[in-house]
């Protein structure tokens, strides 16, 4: 377990300034706009590529069964198989469903974890679009409440 | 540099306030003058905030004078005094103009879910909640209650009311009322506020929260 | 300027986990200030990273991603001592890289 | 202040009624498991990092950093310093937490305002960065024991005060602090309420704080805490580095000796 100290002393800030000096353009830049600005699971998963929608028990969510606060929601995409190119979070009942797309890359597992918002209770949809064109998915729901006074 | 020197300054003004309050007494304040230091800090600390005025606190009622004293001290308050206490809040309890104890459980319901208002960020415009679920469970399908009041799930059915309007009922009716109007008028330290008395609820609010604990069909009582 | 994140870069056996939290609003486009107008949406679009110098990792987010991002993620074949940067970019343009040491 | 960032709003209103039926069990242990799977990432460790570096970092009127800055043990000395707060300081006469400690400094050392710092609103311009020195230094005293000195005659006078503070009801709803945190096992809604009067075990109540809130992406520090505290008691608002609020964090910090600090910690 790394300490908080030596990160500090690891941990280099070369941006800001990068920006303006033309530092080198994203691989996948802008391009799946329309995916994420798609109402439904189905459309956004259309949208970044997948033509067909099929559940799948190789692809894993991970998520909670519950969470204390929709502010903050854990979850992630894994999965063993090969020929995927990307893996998609979702959550059916947001205002737009796609919470972010993860490139499948080499040099990486496709394995990815973070953290969304979630309006309510709802669906959380984990979708692997394969080089194919087939959309593997698993979902979950989970239970939005809210532990304290509400006030 | 002026400027500076003012928060050092006034903060160090209190701690003086302590020292000269404390100066000669070798065995260290005495219940009283720690009393009258703890009125002299509160007066000092807070401040009005938007509705919240300052009078919240420094100008409190002797309910809560007594009780607070007693929790400090780890005591019930003497019968005599909580009995004072209980019949001067009876006194005060407003019941309805109209005679009607029971409203729609359904608003009732609404208000018992809403922890809102009467905060310094809450506008006094709002409706205020009656922040029951906070404390109490009531209806059985909501999983999200607090455990610091007892249980009201069946509140009615419990006591036998299977009809309001019925004179068997009237007790329980008034009682009902009183308690959400104003719960020291039963319990002299009881933690839960007084919802009538202190203007947290309307009458017309307090009846529809009458209504979701008495009406046989609301869901408290299914 | 974005103040900077924190990345650990963990070796375990023949993969490296990386955990990364970015300081970021990450403003929906939903909210509604206190005066009634819509707060635009202000969040991180796109989030790379390298490992000596080689991109390995491409994502875009959406607004969804919660305030303060946190992002998970596991390398092949890194070993302590190598470099891992990572970068966001948001909406407005802004962005940030940071870089860590794998342990 | 909005503290409901995002999409917490509706969330209150509207989330609660649509919840299934779910034992209370497991519900209760499925938040168990929500909070485990956040607790490796806590947000807290960005405030952390950007508190380090304001302590360093040359600032202010008198371009000074704060490393001569004696928290109590001595200038510089910043380890274990947090559980040991608050304390009495001979050179300002008074009873000081971490908070109002550091202002102290940021004053005495950087120059600034400290009148003006204090009447800065949470979150807002120099209390923002306060609030990241307090998690640092916090996160220093991470395992330590709480260990709050009762010699000096302020220091006890301070801890009854706060006792009364503990115990005073007032406001619209005549709620105290020990209405919700006087006695063991109970609940606001779902959320567990440690009891305060005395120690709430390792990592609970005044050991937690400062802490990262996920309902709306805030770190505080706890003079917030007691801040919010008060607003939901409905009562008037204590001032900032107020001896209410210092006094009380007396009570409850003697209250906590022997619990282990886990600040700052990530709460609801």
């Amino acid at each position: 377990m790394q300490s908080r100290r030596e990160t500090l002393q690891h941990s280099v800030a070369v941006a800001g300034l990068l920006a303006s000096a033309g530092f080198p353009q994203f691989v996948h830049a802008a391009l799946n706009k329309n995916a994420f600005e798609a109402k439904s699971v189905q459309d956004a998963v259309k949208a970044a590529g997948g033509a067909s929608l099929i559940e799948s028990k190789d692809v894993t969510l991970t998520a909670p069964d519950i969470a204390e606060n929709g502010a903050v929601v854990p979850m992630g995409i894994s999965t063993g198989l090969p020929g995927v190119k990307h893996l998609l979070l979702l959550v059916e009942k947001n205002p737009l469903a796609l919470v972010a797309i993860f490139q499948s890359s080499e040099a990486l597992e496709n394995n990815f974890l973070t953290r969304a918002k979630m309006g309510q209770t709802s669906d959380v949809y984990a979708v692997a679009i394969m080089a194919d064109g087939k959309a593997l998915w698993a979902k979950k729901e989970v239970k939005v409440t809210l532990g304290g006074c509400g006030g | 540099m002026k400027k500076n020197t003012l928060y050092l300054a006034a903060s160090a003004t209190l701690g003086l306030m302590v020292s000269l309050l404390l100066a000669g007494c070798a065995s260290g304040p005495t219940v009283a003058e720690l009393d009258a230091l703890t009125d002299r800090i509160v007066k000092a600390s807070f401040r009005t905030q938007g509705i919240a005025n300052v009078e919240r606190v420094t100008a409190t009622d002797e309910t809560n004078r007594a009780c607070s004293e007693a929790d400090a001290i780890g005591k019930r308050l003497d019968e005599k005094t909580a009995k004072a206490i209980e019949e001067a809040n009876f006194k005060s309890i407003r019941w309805p103009a109209d005679g009607k104890f029971l409203g729609d459980w359904r608003q009732g319901e609404a208000i018992a879910q809403n922890g809102r208002g009467l905060t310094w960020t809450d506008d006094a415009k709002m409706a205020n909640g009656g922040n029951c679920y906070n404390c109490h469970q009531m209806d059985k399908k909501e999983i999200s209650y607090g455990t610091i009041g007892p249980s009201l799930y069946n509140f009615g059915k419990l006591r036998g009311v299977t009809d309001p309007n019925s004179p068997e009922a009237r007790a329980m009716l008034e009682y009902t009322w009183g308690k959400v109007w104003n719960a020291k008028a039963y319990n002299a330290c009881s933690n839960m506020p007084r919802a009538g008395h202190m203007g947290i609820l309307t009458e017309a609010q307090v009846r529809h929260v009458v209504g979701l604990l008495l009406d046989p069909q609301s869901p408290v009582n299914q | 300027m974005a103040d900077p994140m924190r990345i650990r870069a963990q070796a375990a056996g023949d993969k490296t986990t990386v955990r990364v939290l970015m300081s970021h609003e990450m403003e929906t486009g939903q909210r509604k200030d206190a005066a009634g107008k819509t707060v635009p949406a202000w969040h991180i679009q796109e989030v790379t990273a390298t490992h000596n110098g080689k991109q390995v990792l491409s994502a875009e987010w959406g607004t969804a991603v919660s305030k303060n991002p946190f992002m998970q993620f596991v390398i092949k074949g890194a070993k302590a001592g190598d470099k891992i940067a990572v970068t966001w970019k948001d909406n407005k343009g802004d962005m940030r890289t940071d870089e860590a040491t794998v342990t | 202040m909005n503290i409901f960032a995002n999409w917490a709003v509706p969330l209150a209103l509207t989330l609660l009624s649509a919840l299934p039926v779910v034992a209370q069990k497991t519900a209760s242990q499925g938040i168990d498991e929500y909070r485990a799977m956040l607790a490796d990432g806590n947000p807290a460790e960005l405030f952390e990092a950007k508190g380090e570096d304001l302590w360093k970092k040359a600032r202010g009127p008198k371009n000074a950093s704060l490393e001569k800055c004696d928290l109590g043990k001595g200038p510089g000395v910043f380890k274990g310093a947090f559980v040991e707060l608050p304390r009495y300081f001979a050179d300002t006469q008074r009873m000081q937490d971490l908070e109002s400690r550091l202002v102290t400094c940021m004053e005495a050392l950087q120059g600034w305002d400290g009148a003006e710092i204090a009447k800065t609103p949470f979150g807002q311009g120099e209390q923002t960065n306060v609030t990241a020195l307090a998690t640092w230094i916090a996160s220093e005293s991470k395992g330590q024991r709480f260990n709050l000195s009762q010699n000096h005659l302020q220091e006890k006078t301070f801890y009854e005060v706060g006792k009364r503070l503990f115990y005073q009801r007032g406001g619209t709803h005549d709620f105290s602090c020990a209405s919700c945190h006087g006695e063991e096992g109970k609940r606001i809604r779902l959320q567990d309420l440690p009891l305060l009067s005395k120690s709430p075990g390792d990592g609970v109540g005044f050991a937690a704080w400062p802490a990262y809130r996920v309902s709306n992406g805030q770190m505080w520090g706890m003079q917030l805490r007691l801040n919010d505290c008060y607003r939901q008691q409905r009562f008037p608002y204590p001032g900032f580095g107020s001896d209410a609020t210092i006094a009380l964090s007396t009570y409850l910090g003697v209250n906590a000796k022997g619990a282990v600090s886990v600040a700052p910690a990530l709460k609801r």
